[in-house]
């Protein structure tokens, strides 16, 4: 509107004369919309009231008048002045008996008249809002703040559970670091001798080598270790002849009794 | 840890308005109303506190403006003209920039498909970026809707560089609305420009 | 821009003080009294508006001062405190920080060359300061050995701080190993025939 304003201003709008001159201008023209928002203007009337009629001529006509200067008109501009053909005989001619879904001419006029009653709405609206005092141009802030001093203090995040887990962690690593081979928990020879020799002396009879066995001689590695370290004492017992020793059958109960004192030749 | 006290309660109404200024003078931006009740402390009343002192400041050189929830103090614009302080170096919004910001804050949220709708042109890439460097624009929520087209919202700092106290405040704004200028759908496919999306381009009877 | 202008000639009393106000306030450093003179206009005593404008701010959240010949407004020095915002930021401590205050919990009173020894690692100067810093150790007696080195126990805060009511309710090795906190040697237990975990075993350490 700024560059064209003027020529328009003093021409007749409707002559070739005027189309041409907006070619000229038309770079300053920022689409087909804006084009027509220029035209519609210079019908000097409310856009309320605007002839589409009237407009869709001019448009018309500028494309006319651009093409005999030779000048390219970019495609929408194009598009629109089919688009605006299309309508003017929809304006011209009686609606169709069978309209179909298709909106009617006077439908498709006044759409085209809210479009540009709203970019101009908008164009106002755009000045009104940039000849509002703006910050920094008119309106003024605090030119040397102080700022509002934030000492910032870092607390940190750390549970119970981190705690434990980290020294769970340090432990866990250091048992694996330093390898210390837990000592075996066996039953040894020496501890099965001392214990038969203390039974023995105190049963009469034959008895089961299990019956000799220290109390929880269950399945563990302690309980069979032994059993293995009573067997053994027992046949070094039975060596030094001190114990007699008996099996009835194939993994039949091991039975032994001290040796009754014999008469060495 | 002195914040941390019930501060509301050992300070008098005049010393919170005190602080309050002082808070409001340090900062350049706008603070709003809850930062500065937790500066006030618990049982501190910020809105009235900071209605009362807006009325102290008026008509002054130095205003107390509010946009939205947030408070800042600002020059007087009658006094504008003289207080130039040096050569302005704004640069000139461009006649684009100028319509398509006018079209994100009176139409909000807005799609890009949408802007290019009432203008009738593709948006040129560059109209967005400086409306967003100005910080003036934002992007909003995605629009339910097919291809789920971003949509544009103005920012906070709109209202503080236009001096608005909340969108309602926009030049004109009941008056468009009420004419039903501020319908930003798609009048004719034929209108539309270039670049829009071609979702939503339901013409309207 | 307006300087030339016989500015203090159409503005009354009450406009020169606004415009002051405004100056002094958006102008981002303190103005000499020159300065203001010529922008109030020809015939203006800036030196009276000044005091008496400070006169008016005596008091306030806002106080208007002078240095040398220039002049600004400033907030209340005695407000200060009051402007400081202590902000808590949440960090994550460092492994090694963890481990050490462990340690510390675990083996107190610990020296600090005792710390390294049980880690394995040196222990770095700022992990032990930064421990203090949060309150969880503190330095405790000295060790009677050469040297008579520091030892380093834990605080109050540190019960407080991890929900403790006393140092004997830190779970013992045994309690860390139930609870799958330290994996137990997978070797032996082959050997074990399968049977529980011998009790005693694990008093090492």
């Amino acid at each position: 509107m700024t560059a064209a304003a003027p020529f328009v201003e003093d021409v007749r709008p409707d002559g070739p004369v005027a189309s041409e001159q907006l070619v000229l201008a038309l770079e300053g023209f920022e689409g087909p919309i804006d084009l027509l928002l220029t035209l519609a203007r210079d019908q000097k009337v409310d856009l309320t009231r605007i002839s589409i009629l009237e407009l869709a001529d001019q448009y018309l006509a500028f494309v006319a008048a651009a093409r005999r200067v030779r000048i390219e008109l970019a495609a929408d501009y194009l598009v629109m002045a089919a688009w605006l053909a299309y309508l003017k005989s929809r304006l011209l001619l009686p609606e169709p008996e069978v309209a179909g879904d298709e909106p009617g001419g006077a439908e498709l006029a006044a759409a085209l008249a809210f479009q540009l009653q709203r970019l101009e709405a908008m164009r106002e609206a755009g000045g009104k809002l940039l000849g509002l005092p703006q910050l920094g141009r008119e309106v003024f802030a605090r030119g040397a703040p102080e700022g509002l001093e934030v000492e910032r203090t870092s607390v940190f995040e750390v549970t119970l559970y981190d705690l434990l887990r980290a020294y769970g962690e340090h432990k866990r690593r250091e048992e694996s670091a330093t390898l210390t081979i837990q000592p075996l928990d066996l039953y040894s020879l020496e501890e099965a001798l001392l214990r038969l020799t203390e039974l023995l002396g105190t049963l009469p009879d034959w008895a089961t080598l299990s019956s000799f066995l220290p109390a929880r001689s269950d399945g563990s590695l302690l309980g069979r270790s032994a059993l293995a370290a009573t067997f053994a004492a027992t046949l070094e017992l039975v060596k030094a002849g001190k114990v007699e020793v008996r099996q009835d059958g194939a993994f039949a109960p091991i039975w032994l009794r001290r040796a009754a004192p014999r008469v060495i030749g | 840890m002195t914040e941390g006290d019930p501060v509301g309660s050992d300070m008098d109404h005049e010393q919170q308005l005190r602080l309050l200024e002082a808070l409001l003078f340090a900062s350049s931006e706008p603070l709003d109303e809850a930062t500065l009740g937790a500066r006030l402390g618990q049982g501190s009343n910020p809105r009235r506190l900071l209605a009362e002192l807006a009325d102290r400041y008026a008509g002054r050189g130095v205003v107390l403006v509010r946009t939205e929830h947030r408070w800042a103090f600002r020059t007087a614009p009658d006094l504008a003209p003289r207080l130039r302080l040096q050569e302005e170096v704004s640069r000139k919004l461009s006649r684009a920039a100028i319509e398509t910001l006018a079209i994100i804050a009176y139409h909000q949220p807005v799609t890009r498909g949408e802007i290019e709708s009432i203008r009738g042109v593709a948006t040129s890439k560059g109209t967005l970026d400086l409306l967003m460097e100005n910080n003036w624009i934002k992007p909003g929520r995605r629009r339910e809707a097919p291809g789920r087209p971003l949509t544009w919202i103005t920012t906070d700092h709109f209202l503080d560089h236009f001096g608005l106290s909340s969108l309602r405040d926009l030049p004109g704004v009941e008056d468009l609305r009420a004419a039903g200028m501020l319908d930003p759908r798609p009048v004719l496919t034929a209108l539309r420009g270039g670049g829009g999306d071609p979702d939503g381009a339901g013409d309207e009877g």
